[in-house]
């Protein structure tokens, strides 16, 4: 069968050499969207978790994320915190359904990571909040007006030396040893 | 609530505000007591812990593969009676004219002004060595071999110091992941660093108190008001690398002057 | 009164005088000197194509042998940058030796190639022509060779780009004050240096060798020609680039040699750090070079059967050269040597007497015999520099010195740093002595295939060379002479 | 398990997911690393900052106090514990190492079945069958059980242990192992007890001494408390107005505390007690000294002639004189009686004339002449070999049904000669509880293997004590990381079902014993009010310790008669021509530290060698018997034959050889297995001639070349550390 295929295909090209151009463009679309490199639609997250609805309803950033002062890490809510409050509002939706079936079963929420940034990379949001006088914006972007996270910018060596060049006072924040040790 | 939640409750993106509190340099010095160190290797194991230093196989340490960022160098001196050996704990001198620096090609051994530390980039270095040929005191440990690290010991790796990979070149650091810690610290907390909060791990475990670490900018420090004695000397002095590693002699009479 | 040829009896019939004494002594001029002996340019152009179309037996055995080095260099170099560098005899004390003196050792052999066909056409020694494209050709593998032999070296080498100053993201450049990158920038002008100067000498014999051939040769040397007509305003352009070539490439020459020197000199390993070892690394190149010239002439004269282009003579001026430098690499070997030994620096009395009495012993006196003992008791008899298996021995010789004197530099000195607790020994292991063996391999297999593929002898320099050439008398005797032509 | 929620449960249900990261494919990372937050998080956890948990450290006896760094729910780092008055903030290399033991890859996951013994085929059964296994046997042994434990065992194990065995009328627990054997822990302590009154492991406080004389004491390297040691010798040599004290070392071997010591003899080996009366008699002939010390050393001089002395034990007279008028005239000068007497023949005369010279300078040993205030706490007693012999003998009457083992080695730590194994065959159940399958376990039937010191509960009373008592508490630091459980919880367990031993041991679980055993302790140097703030305080400092009380008056020294003579060697001059040396591993102590590969990989201090075990020989030695470093050579002693690699060191008698214990193991994992040989087969079985211990100091040996060689995994270059430094 595959040689049949292959003269077909060879005289749909040899009629008019014009369409092997678009004989290669198939072929490269189709590879790239394959290997996923193209632009992420979207993350696969385990469940809709809406940023939107919780800011609009008065919730901080630092109530979930409560590590963001004293530690370098920011911290994920766990379960329990947010069984704390969906233990009652709006325990009806499916998303909140799908919440309680992970804390029934003690079972975390596998979320996907939105930000990256390479393991030999030592970020410090304690100090970019407190010393750094930034705010979760600067960097996250306006994640408050977000449905589903999507990262603002690739969290990259240059992107962060664009920040830390600027800061004249300061000309240590260039040495290797803030970022990597 | 602080100051500073009020300001992040507002929730809108402030303008990326210059870091209110200067960041302070520091002249990070050790100190080792020769006529202390009694050779136990208490550093060493407590080194490798710290800082994810693998440790190699017996073929490899054949082939002189081993990997320390500090080892204890044993010297015999003398004859018969007077038979004596010393014990040198030999480690990175974080030079301040440090040989490896100029001659690494992609910038993984640099100077850091501010800690006054000789650093090496882990991801940037590409393994040429010439940094490790250009070391007198051959400080600076190169991975032959990617590290193995077998079953659950992965758990115990230290998380905030980067796993080498093989074909990379690693040294003592005076633990810099412990001073940017404290000094992260101090930043947050906007105080300037006390003598004696920072402490590598070999002179946090030396049972003698032999390694006495600090920053000699700062006079108070354990280590200022120690060093100048006549004990004091440095490891190849007349190479012109101006080590931040002091060493005081052993021996002496028993009497004499400390 | 100089002999003009007529523009009716062209050079390569030029008429014997009738005094017997006389044409036997034109006789014997054209016979030692290849310029003198001229040849119609056809004949001349197919005593080298000639054999250099027929592939004979020899041909592909040699093939299929150093093919199957260079296959395990490559194969080897996969397995040690998969497996680390530990499979190497590396320690904690001697982080460089075998690739590195395979480093120095073949830009040493480069430099040579290039030194003969440049200087040598600066200084207007016209019995240079035959011997310049084995020379250049010996220089562009020999060069590729030392370029990949750093990237061999390295830890990660899938990051080797890091040492390019490419613009880049992280605001990163390499380092400039590092040795290997000016290695680097160096290694890359000595190349496309000596690769384009070699490419002009041979685009008008391709083109010869274009007329003369057919198949799938034609249509390689058609395109490899760029269209070479032979036109004076093309011999004009050629002549005056070829000029700039040469008259730019000998400090290219120079500058990139002590710049591989200061590999060593710039750092703080005691025998390594001293002021000499710029002139000494340059005259050691040329040294080993020289020699090297020698054994791939000798060769080819035996595998494409030039003995009609490389007589005597080329290997008697060649001797003479080896012998020259051998003085000279002395010079600076023992000045070397000598102030350490003088002001006994502690650490330098121990490598001294290591040398002397120590382990290392038996290389040193090995490399001291090869370049000293043999080429000076050998080389100043003519009997000796005309007999080409004498010459190509001393000349291996030579080179075999020259491989120890870079291993004890690299490999030895290395293992005695300061702190004599760290003192050690390195023993090469298999990896290296496959990829050196290999490497080896691929610069004769290089030479080889280009020989077969591109005319080896320049043509048209010895055919201009044969037409420049006449001879003067001047009283009873005839002398070689070449009229003030340029 | 009782339905309140101990806190072990706690951690365990609590901390059920840490955040991970999964990096997988190649595609854009972001996608699919994995963020899984806690479901339930701890209180005091916060990612990316460290918490510190205090424990003790149980790498060998001394049980000094251990702060544990944890990030993400993962212990990273042991430190000192500051507060705690043994070892003051600091950590010997063994300690250090101890969290490898955590993580080690060969430890056992639940217990194990062996069919036939020796065949290594172990079978995986749970924990319900696996206790319920030994309910059977024990229930059925009845007074027929013995427990054989060593010296790492926490106090706590041991009470439940002795509880158990007391309730079935079965005789107390053997507490033994080679480490505190060849410490000559059980030797010093009965020599205090005939001076002093008091048998207690001594302690030297060197901080304020001038002069210190150490008769084979390495205590900078592995004797009793090497960190407290430490930390002394740091004072020693930082006394004020710059004060740096006189060591001498007296061995016949350069250890690190030769080196480090401002003189060092080589005394003939066994000769230890021989110099000490020299220097009795010399001082007391001499009236030499402060006024007083003349008398007193003449009442215990023994009556030897000074001259013969001086030349058994090669030591020129008038070295002897010297030494003799610098402690004599010290105002504080402190003799050590060291490890390597309990092995001599004359092993309690040497210790006994050692410490007639600290009677003479008036400096009496800490932990000794002060009773301690009764903290109701049992506390491990050591045993004699003598003790282990009547154990085997019991085993091989067949009066021994069930025998339990925890924390020792015997097929490994015990010589051939004292038929072990072979009685080993007459007891129906033996029950090993190592958590590494070691040369034990595998001829014992069932495995319960205990968990790791860092994962489980406890208190030790710390030994030696410096003066003050103290008990170092242990705490799991981690959710354990395999499924073993704790041996006292499997005791208690078994112990409900024996009618005998339910009343005896009351509790539900370990916990529940050691809160009532903690309520019962007095007043500590921390505030504590309630039982439970006592009990959280207990586990918070680490430990409890009294505060500092003013020094309680020397005890006044019974009179006690000293005999000076050379130890006895067995083996003939001839046949065996060299002494053998034998002293514990720097690094892996006596063999339980070959299974870390932190401690086998890190270079032994005087000979820079990991991963091997070595003959030390003198270079003249090596030189006549044409030996290089690496050569392997048999060496054979009257009782047995090993071969091991020789290395050649200027830091040995000629007429020595030394061999340090540790390594020759075929088991006890992956980096201990086939590497050296075990030095312990070379020794005999028989008794010092007083006080029942191994007589392992009194062996001589021959060297044979075998021709083979291996390459020496030493870090030093061997010629540039002995010719290079002078560059001659």
């Amino acid at each position: 069968m595959f040689s049949s295929l292959w003269w077909r295909v060879g005289r749909f090209v040899r009629t008019s050499p014009a369409r092997l151009f678009l004989l290669a463009g198939v072929v490269v679309a189709g590879a790239l969207a394959l290997s996923g490199s193209a632009a992420p639609a979207g993350t696969t997250q385990p469940m809709a978790f809406n940023h939107q609805v919780m800011v609009q309803a008065g919730v901080q950033c630092l109530f979930c994320h409560n590590d963001a002062l004293r530690s370098p890490s920011p911290g994920m809510p766990s379960v329990g915190l947010c069984m704390g409050c969906h233990k009652t509002i709006a325990a009806e939706r499916p998303a909140i359904k799908q919440l309680a079936d992970y804390y029934a079963r003690g079972e975390p929420i596998p979320w996907a990571r939105v930000n990256y940034v390479p393991r030999f990379v030592y970020f410090s949001h304690k100090v970019h909040l407190t010393a750094g006088g930034l705010n979760c914006e600067n960097c996250h972007g306006d994640v408050g007006h977000m449905k589903e996270v999507e990262p603002v910018a690739r969290m990259s060596m240059g992107w962060c030396l664009d920040c830390h060049s600027k800061q004249t006072n300061a000309p240590q924040l260039r040495d290797c040893v803030i970022c990597h040790r | 609530m602080s100051e500073l939640e009020t300001r992040l409750l507002d929730r809108g993106p402030s303008a990326a505000a210059a870091p209110k509190t200067e960041l302070p340099s520091h002249k990070w010095t050790m100190l080792i007591d020769l006529d202390k160190c009694t050779g136990c290797n208490a550093c060493v194991v407590a080194c490798h812990v710290e800082n994810n230093v693998p440790i190699r196989s017996e073929r490899e340490v054949i082939r002189g593969h081993g990997q320390h960022w500090i080892r204890i160098e044993r010297y015999w001196e003398g004859e018969g009676d007077a038979q004596r050996a010393t014990f040198l704990p030999m480690l990175c001198q974080q030079c301040s004219n440090a040989p490896c620096e100029p001659v690494c090609p992609v910038y993984a051994s640099v100077h850091s002004e501010r800690e006054n530390l000789n650093l090496q980039v882990y991801n940037r270095c590409v393994g040429t060595r010439f940094c490790g040929n250009n070391c007198p005191y051959r400080a600076r440990q190169f991975n032959w071999f990617a590290p193995q690290f077998e079953g659950p010991i992965t758990e115990m790796l230290n998380p905030d110091v980067t796993v080498r990979s093989g074909g990379v070149m690693e040294k003592c650091t005076f633990c810099v992941q412990r001073i940017r810690r404290v000094e992260e610290d101090a930043l947050v907390e906007g105080r300037p660093l006390r003598d004696g909060e920072m402490v590598p791990a070999c002179a946090q475990t030396c049972p003698t108190s032999a390694i006495v670490f600090g920053d000699r900018s700062d006079p108070q420090s354990q280590v200022a008001q120690r060093l100048g004695g006549q004990r004091e000397f440095q490891v190849l002095e007349h190479l012109g690398t101006a080590p931040n590693v002091y060493y005081l002699k052993a021996g002496g009479s028993d009497g004499g002057a400390g | 009164m100089a002999e003009q040829a007529s523009p009716e009896s062209p050079v390569w019939n030029r008429p014997l005088p009738d005094d017997p004494e006389l044409a036997a002594q034109v006789r014997e001029i054209r016979e030692k000197h290849l310029l003198q002996d001229a040849r119609p340019p056809g004949e001349v152009a197919e005593k080298v194509l000639g054999p250099m179309a027929r592939l004979g037996r020899v041909f592909w055995l040699a093939f299929v042998v150093l093919g199957g080095l260079t296959a395990t260099w490559l194969v080897t170099w996969a397995y040690q940058a998969y497996q680390g560098m530990g499979v190497t005899g590396l320690n904690r004390t001697i982080m460089w030796a075998p690739y590195i003196v395979n480093f120095v050792y073949f830009i040493g052999i480069g430099h040579a190639g290039t030194f003969i066909s440049a200087a040598l056409r600066v200084l207007k020694f016209d019995w240079r022509a035959p011997i310049s494209r084995a020379a250049e050709s010996l220089t562009v593998f020999a060069l590729l060779v030392a370029f990949t032999m750093p990237l061999i070296h390295m830890g990660r080498v899938w990051k080797f780009y890091w040492m390019l100053p490419f613009p880049n993201q992280r605001q990163l450049w390499p380092n400039p004050r590092s040795p290997i990158f000016w290695d680097m920038t160096a290694i890359f002008t000595y190349l496309t240096c000596s690769m384009l100067f070699m490419y002009l000498g041979i685009l008008p014999d391709i083109a010869t060798a274009r007329e003369k051939s057919s198949g799938w040769r034609k249509r390689l040397y058609t395109v490899l020609a760029l269209g070479w007509r032979g036109t004076d305003r093309e011999w004009k352009h050629l002549d005056t680039t070829l000029n700039i070539f040469s008259y730019g490439i000998i400090p290219v020459m120079f500058s990139v040699h002590t710049v591989v020197s200061w590999d060593f000199a710039m750092t703080l390993q005691p025998g390594w750090n001293s002021t000499i070892f710029g002139p000494y690394f340059v005259v050691g190149a040329l040294y080993s070079g020289v020699g090297a010239v020698i054994i791939i002439m000798a060769i080819l004269r035996k595998a494409l059967h030039l003995e009609y282009f490389l007589r005597d003579e080329h290997f008697n001026a060649m001797g003479k050269f080896l012998l020259i430098l051998s003085f000279t690499w002395v010079y600076f070997y023992f000045n070397d040597y000598l102030l350490p030994w003088y002001h006994k620096e502690p650490i330098l009395t121990v490598i001294f007497r290591l040398f002397t009495s120590g382990w290392a012993a038996p290389l040193w006196f090995t490399m001291l015999i090869a370049n000293i003992l043999v080429p000076w008791a050998t080389l100043w008899s003519r009997k000796v520099r005309s007999s080409i298996p004498a010459l190509v021995g001393v000349a291996l010789l030579v080179q075999v010195g020259m491989y120890i004197e870079r291993y004890l530099i690299v490999a030895v000195m290395l293992g005695y740093p300061e702190l004599p607790f760290n003192w050690s020994v390195y023993i090469p292991r298999l990896p290296e002595i496959l990829i050196t063996l290999g490497v080896f391999a691929f610069v004769v297999l290089g030479i080889t295939v280009l020989s077969r593929l591109v005319p080896i002898i320049p043509i048209w320099e010895v055919v201009e060379g044969q037409l420049l050439q006449g001879t003067r008398r001047i009283g009873r005797a005839i002398f070689p002479a070449k009229p003030e032509a340029d | 398990m009782t339905e309140k929620i101990s806190r072990r449960d706690f951690l365990r249900l609590g901390a059920a997911g840490a955040a991970t990261g999964v990096l997988a494919g190649c595609t854009s990372p972001r996608r699919w690393v994995v963020l899984e937050p806690f479901v339930r998080p701890p209180e005091q956890q916060v990612s990316g900052v460290a918490t510190w948990y205090a424990t003790t450290c149980r790498q060998c006896p001394a049980g000094c106090g251990v702060i544990v760094r944890l990030m993400n729910g993962r212990a990273v780092k042991l430190e000192g514990n500051p507060e705690h008055p043994l070892n003051r903030g600091k950590l010997c290399a063994r300690g250090q190492a101890g969290l490898q033991m955590l993580y080690h890859p060969d430890r056992l996951s639940g217990p194990l079945l062996q069919s036939t013994r020796g065949s290594r085929e172990f079978s995986a059964i749970d924990w319900n069958e696996g206790i319920n296994r030994l309910f059977q046997a024990l229930e059925k042994a009845g007074p027929a059980v013995a427990v054989f434990g060593g010296a790492t065992m926490s106090d706590h194990l041991f009470d439940l242990f002795s509880r158990l065995l007391a309730a079935v009328d079965a005789p107390a627990p053997v507490i033994y192992d080679l480490y505190t054997e060849l410490g000559g822990y059980r030797m010093l302590a009965q020599a205090m007890g005939q001076v002093y009154g008091r048998a207690a492991l001594p302690a030297y406080r060197l901080a304020e001494a001038d002069v210190v004389f150490s008769f084979g004491a390495e205590f900078l390297g592995t004797w009793t408390s090497a960190v407290r040691y430490g930390v002394e010798y740091g004072a020693f040599r930082s006394q004020p107005y710059g004060k740096r004290g006189l060591l001498v070392h007296f061995e016949p071997r350069q250890s690190s505390t030769a080196v480090t010591a401002d003189d060092y003899v080589a005394i003939a080996p066994g000769s230890e007690g021989l110099v000490a009366g020299a220097l009795l008699r010399i001082i007391a002939d001499g009236n030499l000294g402060l006024p007083g010390r003349a008398e007193s050393a003449r009442g215990l001089a023994p009556s030897l002639d000074v001259d013969q002395a001086a030349r058994e034990s090669g030591i020129p007279l008038e070295a002897l004189q010297r030494w003799a008028r610098r402690f004599a005239e010290a105002e504080r000068a402190v003799a050590i009686p060291g490890g390597a007497l309990a092995g001599s023949s004359n092993g309690m005369l040497a210790a006994r004339a050692i410490e007639a010279l600290n009677v003479v300078s008036g400096s009496a040993p800490a932990g000794v002449n002060t009773t301690p205030p009764d903290l109701g706490l049992a506390r491990k007693s050591l045993n004699t070999f003598a003790d282990v012999q009547s154990l085997i003998a019991r085993m091989r009457a067949g009066e021994v049904q069930v025998l339990l083992i925890h924390s020792t080695n015997p097929a490994y730590e015990l010589p051939a000669a004292a038929g072990f194994l072979e009685a080993l065959a007459q007891v129906p159940l033996v029950v090993s509880f190592g958590p590494i399958v070691d040369e034990t376990a595998v001829w014992s039937d069932l495995i319960l293997p205990d968990r790791s010191y860092l994962e489980s509960f406890g208190y030790e009373v710390v030994s030696p004590d410096f003066g003050s008592p103290v008990v170092s508490s242990q705490q799991p630091v981690v959710t354990p990381v395999f499924d073993a459980r704790a041996t006292g919880d499997v005791l208690l367990t078994v112990a409900r079902g024996i009618p005998a031993a339910a009343a005896a041991m009351p509790w539900g679980d370990e916990v529940d014993y050691l809160n009532q055993m903690v309520a019962g302790l007095p007043e500590a140097a921390y505030p504590a009010s309630t039982p439970e703030e006592k009990r959280a305080r207990f586990q918070q400092h680490g430990g409890w310790w009294p505060a500092p009380a003013a020094a309680a008056p020397a005890l006044r020294p019974q009179p006690f008669t000293v005999t000076a003579q050379r130890a006895a060697f067995d083996g003939n001059e001839t046949d065996y021509p060299y002494f053998l040396h034998v002293y514990p591993s720097v690094l892996l102590s006596d063999g339980r530290g070959a299974s870390l590969p932190l401690l086998q990989g890190v270079p032994d201090p005087m000979t820079t060698i990991a991963w091997q075990s070595w003959v030390e020989l003198h270079p003249a030695t090596a030189g006549r018997l044409e030996i290089r470093d690496g050569d392997l050579l048999r060496v054979t002693s009257p009782h047995g034959e090993i071969v091991a690699a020789a290395y050649v060191t200027p830091g040995i008698r000629p007429d020595t050889v030394a061999i340090p214990a540790g390594q020759g193991h075929q088991d006890l994992g992956r980096y201990a297995r086939d590497r050296g040989s075990n030095v312990v087969q070379l020794l005999g079985a028989a008794l010092t001639d007083e006080g029942g211990g191994l007589r392992w100091n009194g062996v001589r040996v021959a060297l044979a070349r075998t021709g083979k060689r291996i390459a020496t995994a030493s870090l030093e270059s061997k010629v540039g550390v002995t010719e290079g430094l002078g560059y001659e």
